[in-house]
């Protein structure tokens, strides 16, 4: 059942990044990663990070992606031109002894008795992830205001109308 | 009051107020603050020797003040009597550069005054230190007024000569900067005279492949400013390019901060890398010489000749201090003053000439005894104390010179014998172009006698020439105490022994007691 | 006041620097409306005293210093030292930026504002003793940084510059993401004592060496990025280019050090037990920052791009220093730091000196004669070209010297060889700026040149005192940074 | 235990993303796109924490995961700032043609 | 004694003259000339009066000149400015300072009319006169190689600056060059030959050295002896060093007499007639020097027969000269050797000055066949030479006679080979001089210039040298006077040897008097039948073109092609630079890394990446 459920949703998530990757218009780029943060939502469940789950999809799938989409209607970007050289040739034998790689070491690395199954870990839910807010993760918790704010008079700045 | 200290911060003080006079009354006021602060170091290190006592060997005036808590770095200077005299080479040598850019520097005077003055402070901070961090600060603390000196006032390809000048020392310095570092991890002090203590007490022994590691990087340093056959290349383009009072600082002085290192340093520490790498060495100054010699023959250019002629002259320097006798040594010391002196000297007069006819090109001259007999004269003198006559000053450090390669290894007293005769073709070939002949018109029109300036200029020095020809006494006295010192430590300190196989000097090493 | 057990007030002191930058840069925002019609200097002068107070702050929580908020800060000398360095770096930053913002005609507050924050980002990352303040400082840092290398938004230079820093910065940060993920699944934790402890232990759970030093690897690709340590040092050049000339000099030196500050507590500290495994490929890293760094600067043109260059060999120098794995090493990296922020910065100050509204002048032509016009101007930069040459008596010498030996001491004897040799041939692209300043007829640029402003105549004359002297009375800073180089571990 | 997921699986499926995202940045020319690519290898990266925290039993890969996503929106709040500022200027979106400062 | 005084009258002199001179008037410079030359002069003579016998010699210790090392330590060297007197000095003391001061009373009319182009000639000439005298009296004095050297040296540096006199004429200073260099190579063997003598005897006192050789190695000895000689030919003009002094004449003549005939060039042979003590330990090194003598002296002499210039002929006769005193100290005829040297000084400073008032006489002509026929206009000038001639010829009882005798004698005795040619020789030299007083004085006037008399303060010192050349061989035995300075040479007395020789000294005169006055003809007609020997002496058997082929040539040539340009601006600057440009194009290539997308940029982050985590994962760490 859990595995079921896993193959369905990574090959769901391996296909539309995939298709971010492959697609020319970034706007189906950007549907396609919305597809991929949605099946992690659903892994990261099976996973037991209720919390995680939802953000992703409030905050990443939500919020942050409709910034993106709306970017892309608003500068009008259409498809992109193939001029320019193209990285395959230095990218793709590098991508591939990377995935390598990583793939030989979490297989070597993480043996096969370790199994994931659906509640097993059911500490994920936003009551445990508040208590660890705001006791040992205080800090870092209160500090990511300050990144906010900096992001926001960022944008500002940056997207200021012209100097007079 | 520290009499060292005074000698040694004087001409900072001197460049720090240098720096301070006014834009608007620049040029005499900056001319005559350094004509008067030069003289007034001068004096000063006079004092120096009257308080010398020339009859011990031992280091004196030792002043120690600790600078850098770790690594433990001391303030450490005092004098011998090989850096006594290169001191007072040095404060001599300064008011007659004043002197000599009297008139010929006009633009940015201050500066050019003040960094003659911090370049008087680094050489003298180089022949004091004893402690060898601080020996290091100094060495290339004297790296960056001359570099500026050639690059601002310098001729036709200064820029060239002076990035040329710099980084053919930066490149040595900074393996010597390495070997320094490496014995103080291994010592945990920089102070001199704690590690020869430590290698005369053999509580401290450098490893035969060490001690040969060692020695060739502070070599190398040293023999890149000596500078040594085959690595001289900048000297002939930074004496060329650089103004008169650079070159006479430069030929002067700046070269014997190299073989004094060798001589104060390599020697004593590595004694058997030393002994080891000696033939090879003196080869290569024998080699210098000859070659040198035969390169000032043919060159048209009469700063580039004198220049190759320190190539040559230095050779005796490094060929003296590597016979490893006590002759070789003396002599050694002894044509590093007189080289200071008369290649000073030499520098001086094509400086004057240059300033007249605006030319260093040999075939610019000719004729000029004719009109400038005394200009002559003192040239002709400066020629012959050059060439060795006796009863100049240059002869007396080649006869200990050739004397104690003699007594090493004969054969190399009579390969360098033959850089004497050399000398005499190049110096007076150039004599004869430069100031016999007839007197053609530029020169006729160009070139008038001494000034009295330029005389108080050369006088100091061809009295020198001759003084130290016939009375070498007063100099050699206090210079022999500190050769034999040295000569004594490089038989002491030898607890192993360097053994280069005779084929390839680089390769391995043998240890045998 | 909701009290967390992993909170006591002492801990809010220790965090003091970082919330009077935070508290300062919001200030200065709120201010923008009032203070904007009357003088634009009021932000500058204002960012100063809350850089001068942000510095007290440091002190003072030096001398109170220790873990904090259980363990996710760490308020000892070493992070004092940085947290002194950078915001010292930052009121370097601000005085040349006086003049500049008004020639480029740009907001004031919203740059010093950002400047604060980004102060602040950095003062975290040197105190953080855990990844995710260290990844959340890093943050903080790098995006205020992203803002200020676009700051001029009109100049397209300016844009390039913060899209490939932004880009290319995003990308490396998700390699140290990816590497601090795994030290989290194989230690279970990202407190970096944890991490060395888990390391360290020896019970059926102790990881892998071999997938610590994949994360590490990881974790360095993101680190070297930001400290521009080859090869991954690729971006430096055009940003340093393209962003306005104050940032580049903030840029070149603030994030540098913070981010050396934690490649520092992560590579000593908790990876440390596998030092064997990434000492020689930091030796290799080294080696070719300086190599890169001091050719590649031989032929530019551009004086921007050339310190940039300079300032990836000067990483790798810092980087022997990391090699060399020992307590001298850390101190050696800190006082070179320190003087090479002095120095770095300076340089970048005295290139404003020059380069004129829209930042037309950035050859390295354009100095020519400046020896003459400006003389004041020029000596200055003689002495940080001189220390960045690494002449004695400036503090770039002591930094080299205190490097290679801490390099010698541990047998890194090629190492020292092929640097020194480096920074000899370093010497000849900034004898090059001399030669331009000293020994040439005063060009267009020095002939338009105003005169020299009495901020950025402080900013040249304030890291001129410190570079000589961490020369010639290093022993202070150093015996503070020898101190210091103790990490908790 | 036919229908436990080996944690190996996450772990490939996260580095197969994360090289996705990696191949997104090197292979698309559009800078939206390539900003995307790099969201996606923080989604990867976000699933190794998950996936971690599951394996610890604990939260401080969720903590983490919250973190980064934080970050990532203040990053894609800038960032898209930036690729605006940088289209106003330029009047295109082709990553290749931001190249004008180089060597 | 106060023996210092003796050089220090003409460095006085030299000293006022050479510094104030150009302000004095002509009269006030020969004043100071002349007068510290006299002074000189007569403290020789209070010294040697006051001295008495000088069997053994007198020493003054001045001061310290050169010292390195402790006294009995190793290689202790200690020089001392020592000044000795003992026989053999006194002769060379009398023969300096008294022809000396004769040649400068001569110089006064013979630079009379000096001005010319170079500043203040007249008095520089004098000054370097004294200078010479300075020097070559520290030569004779000295009491140790090294100050021997000194005034070695210092001579060497005089004639450099007296034959370069008329330093705007380049052949002139060439010469002058060419004399100071070929006896710096001479030098050369001497400075090899004292660091020898250091090496083994531990000092370069004559008494110190001297003491000890007897006792040496002959092998030492002989080294020492041949690197000495070395020196010695150079100095005296042997073979293969005697090509300066022909050159030299380029100086005003009162130099080449005094420098070039009657002293300078005869310190070498004073100088070995000085280290007696050593040769008479290294026969082989005296069979040298006997062989070179005698060869320098044949070839000189054979190259004088065919030169014209009046000053040459005499030049090449020195050459030859000097090879007799050769011939005369290698054979171990020391005192013989010396004999000649003081003979040959008053003969061929006479001849020399002789020449000079021909000159004078005829403003500045030299060449002989321009001459002719000048004995009555120039009487005195003519028949003082005439009394030089018959010296030199050999002619019994004048003064060349006795001292030749002297030397070919001893050469019998130790090689009749040397003696037969050496009589040869003496018939040549017999030729070429009576060809030159042919030339010059007999037939008829053939230049264009009026010949006038030569003023007194010219003739009254030709007179002189006239009287000393006739009757000095008889007056001054110096071989008696040496006797107990050098070692018992053999009494031979061998009559027929002395007529032998003196037969060919007057055959030479008869077949120049029938070449060049009886059938004037015959000598031409001679060159051209034997156009080819003819040829190859009168261009002085082309050594001065071979040695610029072989020498000179090829250092200046090889020195600027291969040296100069090859090496230092081709190998050490070309690798020098070579290293700059290669650090160059490596940062060109680096360079090229910098494409500016940003694309490239992530796959190069992207590949250090990958290089990393495979070198740490995969290998554990590159290989230290």
């Amino acid at each position: 059942m859990d595995v079921i459920l896993f193959l369905i949703f990574a090959l769901i998530a391996v296909v539309c990044a995939i298709n971010v990757v492959v697609q020319t218009h970034p706007i189906s780029s950007a549907l396609s990663l919305v597809g991929v943060m949605g099946s992690l939502a659903i892994l990261y469940l099976l996973l037991g990070a209720e919390f995680i789950a939802a953000a992703q999809v409030i905050v990443y799938a939500g919020a942050i992606m409709v910034l993106f989409v709306f970017v892309i209607m608003l500068l009008n970007a259409g498809a992109e031109t193939k001029k320019g050289r193209s990285y395959l040739i230095p990218g793709a034998p590098l991508l591939v002894v990377f995935l390598g790689l990583t793939a030989y070491y979490v297989q070597r690395l993480f043996p096969a008795n370790t199994m994931v199954t659906f509640g097993g870990f059911t500490k994920g839910g936003p009551r445990e992830i508040g208590e660890a807010l705001f006791t040992t993760y205080l800090l870092p918790f209160e500090v990511t205001s300050v990144l906010i704010l900096v992001a926001i008079v960022g944008a500002i700045v940056l997207a200021r109308k012209e100097i007079e | 009051m520290n009499l060292l200290l005074t000698v040694l911060f004087l001409p900072l003080a001197a460049f720090i107020l240098a720096l301070a006079i006014p834009r608007s009354t620049e040029e005499r006021a900056s001319r005559l603050w350094a004509l008067v602060s030069s003289l007034g170091i001068f004096v000063a290190s006079l004092g120096l020797l009257a308080y010398f006592n020339p009859a011990l060997s031992s280091e004196q005036f030792v002043t120690d003040v600790p600078w850098i808590g770790t690594p433990n770095i001391h303030f450490a200077i005092s004098v011998n009597g090989v850096s006594l005299w290169l001191i007072l080479l040095s404060t001599f040598l300064t008011p007659i550069c004043v002197l000599v850019s009297w008139n010929a520097i006009k633009d940015r005077a201050k500066e050019f005054y003040a960094f003659l003055l911090l370049l008087e402070f680094g050489l003298i901070g180089v022949f004091l230190a004893q402690d060898l961090f601080l020996f290091y600060v100094f060495w290339e603390v004297c790296l960056v007024p001359m570099y500026f000196l050639i690059g601002i006032w310098g001729h036709g390809r200064r820029i060239y000569a002076a990035v040329k000048f710099f980084l053919f020392t930066m490149a040595g310095s900074v393996l010597m900067l390495a070997a320094i570092i490496f014995i103080y991890n291994k010592t945990a002090t920089f102070s001199y005279p704690a590690i020869l203590s430590m290698l005369a007490s053999g509580r401290l022994v450098f490893p035969p492949q060490e001690q040969l590691i060692l020695f060739l990087a502070f070599f190398v340093a040293f023999a890149i400013k000596v500078p040594l056959f085959p690595l001289h290349t900048w000297l002939p383009d930074a004496h060329v390019e650089a103004p008169t009072a650079g070159s006479i600082m430069l030929a002067g002085v700046m070269l014997k901060m190299g073989t004094y290192g060798l001589f104060h340093f390599c020697l004593p520490l590595f004694p058997s890398a030393a002994r080891a790498c000696a033939p090879w060495i003196c080869i290569l100054a024998i080699i210098g010489i000859i070659y040198g010699s035969l390169v000032a023959l043919v060159q048209p250019n009469m700063k580039k000749l004198v220049a190759y002629t320190s190539v040559a002259h230095l050779g005796f320097v490094v060929l003296g201090i590597f016979t490893f006798t006590q002759p070789g040594l003396d002599g050694a010391v002894y044509q590093m003053l007189n080289h200071g002196v008369s290649t000073g000297a030499l520098f001086l007069i094509v400086g004057i000439l240059y300033e007249r006819r605006h030319s260093l090109e040999i075939s610019d001259y000719g004729g000029v005894a004719t009109v400038a007999p005394w200009l002559s004269t003192a040239f002709l003198i400066t020629t012959l104390a050059s060439i060795g006559l006796p009863t100049l000053n240059n002869f007396v450090g080649e006869f200990l010179v050739l004397q104690g390669a003699a007594i090493a290894n004969f054969s190399w007293a009579v390969w360098a014998s033959l850089g004497v005769i050399l000398s005499a073709c190049y110096m007076l070939w150039m004599y004869q172009r430069v100031f016999y002949g007839e007197t053609a018109h530029e020169v006729r029109a160009h070139v008038p006698d001494l000034s009295p300036r330029e005389w108080a200029a050369i006088l100091p020095l061809i009295v020198m020439m001759v003084w130290m020809g016939i009375y070498s006494q007063s100099f050699l006295a206090p210079v022999g105490k500190t050769t034999a010192l040295v000569l004594d430590q490089t038989t002491k300190n030898v607890p192993t022994r360097v053994q280069l196989p005779v084929h390839n000097p680089s390769a391995e090493v043998a240890h045998v007691r | 006041m909701f009290v967390s057990p992993a909170f006591n007030p002492q801990d809010a002191l220790r965090f003091l620097p970082e919330i009077i930058l935070t508290v300062m840069g919001t200030a200065l925002m709120v201010l923008d409306p009032v203070l904007h019609k009357r003088s634009s200097y009021a932000f500058g002068h204002l960012s100063i005293l809350s850089l001068l107070a942000a510095l007290a702050a440091s002190v003072y929580a030096y001398s109170i210093g220790g873990p904090a908020f259980g363990g996710m800060l760490v308020v000892d000398g070493f992070a004092t030292f940085f947290r002194v360095v950078v915001i010292g770096v930052g009121i370097l930053t601000v005085l040349p930026s006086y003049r500049f913002l008004s020639q480029q005609h740009a907001e004031t507050s919203e740059f010093h504002a950002l400047l604060l924050f980004s102060v602040a980002g950095q003062c975290l990352m040197a105190a953080s003793n855990d990844l995710i303040m260290v990844f959340i400082g890093l943050e903080i840092s790098s995006i205020a940084s992203y803002i200020l290398a676009g700051y001029l938004r009109d100049d397209k230079r300016c844009n390039e510059s913060a899209l490939k820093y932004f880009l290319l910065g995003s990308f490396a940060t998700g390699f140290f993401l990816y590497g601090v993920a795994i030290i989290y699944g194989v230690t279970g934790s990202v407190n970096l004592t944890l991490v060395r402890a888990s390391i360290l232990s020896h019970t059926p759970q102790t990881p892998d060496p071999t997938f610590i030093a994949v994360a590490a690897a990881l974790m360095f690709v993101g680190l070297a990025f930001k400290v521009s340590a080859a090869p991954f040092q690729i971006w430096a050049p055009d940003v340093y280019q393209g962003a306005p000339t104050p940032v580049s000099a903030f840029l070149s030196a603030g994030p540098k050090a913070a981010a050396f500050a934690i490649f520092l507590r992560i590579f000593v500290v908790a990876f440390e037990p596998i030092g064997s495994r990434w000492e020689p490929l930091v030796w290799a890293c080294a080696l070719a920052s300086m190599c890169i760094g001091n050719f590649a600067a031989l032929l530019q043109t551009n004086i921007k791009r050339m310190l940039a260059y300079s300032s990836i060999a000067h990483a790798g120098y810092v980087l022997v220093a990391l090699t060399a794995r020992s307590e001298t090493g850390t101190a050696a990296a800190m006082f070179y730091l320190a003087s090479y922020a002095c120095m770095n910065v300076g340089a970048f100050c005295a290139v404003s000196v020059l380069t004129g509204k829209g930042e037309r002048f950035q050859s390295i032509e354009d100095f020519k004669g400046l020896g003459r016009k400006q003389p004041f101007a020029a000596a200055l930069f003689t002495i940080f070209l001189l220390s960045l040459i690494g002449v004695p008596l400036t503090g770039g010498f002591f930094g080299k010297f205190y490097i290679f030996k801490a390099a010698l001491d541990s047998h890194l004897v090629w190492l020292t060889i092929l640097g020194l040799l480096n920074s000899a041939v370093a010497a000849y692209y900034y004898l090059r700026i001399l030669v331009m300043m000293y020994m040439h007829e005063p060009g267009e640029a020095v002939e338009a040149s105003e005169p020299l402003a009495p901020s950025l105549g402080l900013a040249l004359l304030l890291p001129a005192l410190g570079t000589l002297i961490l020369g010639i009375f290093p022993t202070w800073v150093l015996e503070f940074a020898t101190k210091s180089a103790t990490l908790v571990k | 235990m036919m229908t436990a997921v080996p944690i190996s699986w996450f772990l490939t499926l996260s580095a197969i993303l994360f090289a996705l995202g990696v191949a997104g940045f090197l292979f698309r020319r559009n800078i939206i796109t390539v900003f995307m690519s790099i969201e996606l290898m923080l989604n990867a990266v976000n699933l190794s924490f998950v996936t971690f925290s599951y394996q610890h039993k604990e939260v401080a890969g969720h903590l983490f995961t919250f973190f980064v996503m934080v970050v990532a929106a203040a990053e894609a709040a800038v960032g898209l700032a930036i690729i605006l500022t940088v289209f106003k200027n330029r009047s295109t979106l082709n990553i290749d043609d931001v190249n004008s400062m180089k060597n | 004694m106060q023996l210092w005084l003796i050089p220090t009258f003409p460095l006085a002199g030299f000293l006022i003259n050479g510094i104030f001179g150009r302000r004095f008037s002509k009269s006030l410079v020969n004043t100071v000339a002349i007068g510290s030359v006299l002074l000189s002069f007569l403290w020789v003579l209070k010294t040697v009066l006051a001295l008495g016998d000088l069997n053994t010699a007198h020493l003054e210790h001045y001061f310290t000149w050169i010292q390195s090392g402790v006294p009995g330590g190793n290689h202790y060297i200690n020089i001392g400015c020592d000044f000795a007197i003992d026989r053999l000095t006194v002769v060379m003391l009398f023969v300096v300072t008294g022809i000396g001061s004769l040649i400068h009373i001569y110089s006064i009319g013979y630079m009379a009319h000096e001005h010319g182009p170079n500043f203040g000639g007249y008095y520089r000439f004098f000054a370097y006169l004294n200078l010479f005298m300075f020097f070559m009296l520290v030569l004779v004095l000295g009491a140790s190689y090294l100050l021997l050297f000194v005034g070695w040296e210092g001579v060497g540096l005089c004639s450099y600056l007296l034959i370069g006199f008329y330093f705007d004429k380049k052949f002139a200073t060439t010469a002058g060059n060419k004399a100071f260099i070929v006896n710096r190579i001479g030098d050369f063997g001497f400075s090899l030959a004292m660091f020898y003598i250091f090496i083994n005897f531990g000092s370069l006192d004559f008494d110190k050295v001297f003491h000890q050789a007897a006792s040496a190695p002959e092998w030492v000895l002989t080294t020492i002896g041949l690197l000495l000689m070395v020196g010695a030919c150079g100095k005296s003009a042997q073979i293969p060093l005697y090509i300066w002094l022909p050159d030299a004449m380029a100086g005003p003549t009162p130099v080449s007499a005094l420098i070039h005939a009657a002293t300078m060039v005869t310190a070498g042979v004073y100088m070995t007639a000085r280290s007696w003590v050593i040769y008479t330990h290294a026969p082989g090194a005296m069979d040298v020097i006997a062989i070179v003598g005698i060869a320098t002296a044949f070839m000189a002499a054979t190259i004088g027969l065919a030169q014209t210039d009046i000053k040459k002929v005499f030049a090449y006769s020195t050459v030859s000269q000097l090879g007799y005193m050769f011939v005369g100290v290698g054979s171990g005829a020391f005192s013989a050797g010396v004999y000649h040297l003081m003979t040959h000084a008053f003969f061929k400073a006479l001849l020399f000055l002789g020449a000079g008032s021909v000159i004078h006489a005829l403003s500045g002509e030299q060449d002989m066949r321009n001459m002719g026929g000048l004995r009555k206009k120039i009487p005195i000038t003519f028949w003082t030479m005439c009394c030089a001639w018959v010296a030199i010829s050999g002619i019994p009882p004048f003064s060349g006679f006795f001292s030749k005798d002297a030397i070919l004698l001893a050469a019998y005795q130790h090689s009749p080979a040397i003696y037969w040619i050496g009589v040869l020789t003496a018939g040549l030299t017999a030729f070429y001089v009576s060809r030159a007083m042919f030339m010059t004085f007999f037939g008829a006037y053939r230049g264009k210039a009026h010949p006038h008399e030569s003023p007194a303060v010219m003739w009254v010192p030709l007179a002189i040298l006239a009287a000393l050349s006739l009757f000095g061989g008889m007056l001054f035995k110096i071989p008696e006077f040496l006797k107990a300075s050098f070692p018992a040479e053999a009494e031979v007395e061998n009559p027929m040897l002395m007529y032998i020789s003196v037969a060919a000294g007057l055959s030479g005169i008869a077949i120049a008097y029938i070449m060049y006055l009886a059938k004037t003809g015959m000598a031409d007609s001679l060159a051209r039948t034997f156009s080819a020997p003819y040829r190859l002496i009168y261009n002085k058997y082309f050594v001065d073109e071979i040695y610029d082929a072989t020498v000179v040539n090829p250092i200046l040539g090889g020195s600027r092609i291969v040296l100069w340009k090859g090496i230092d601006s081709g190998v050490i600057d070309g690798l020098a630079n070579g290293i700059a440009s290669r650090c160059r194009d490596v940062g060109g290539i680096l360079r090229l890394l910098q494409s500016g997308s940003i694309r490239s940029y992530a796959s190069w982050i992207l590949f250090g990446g990958v290089v990393l985590i495979v070198a740490m994962g995969l290998f554990g760490g590159l290989p230290r």
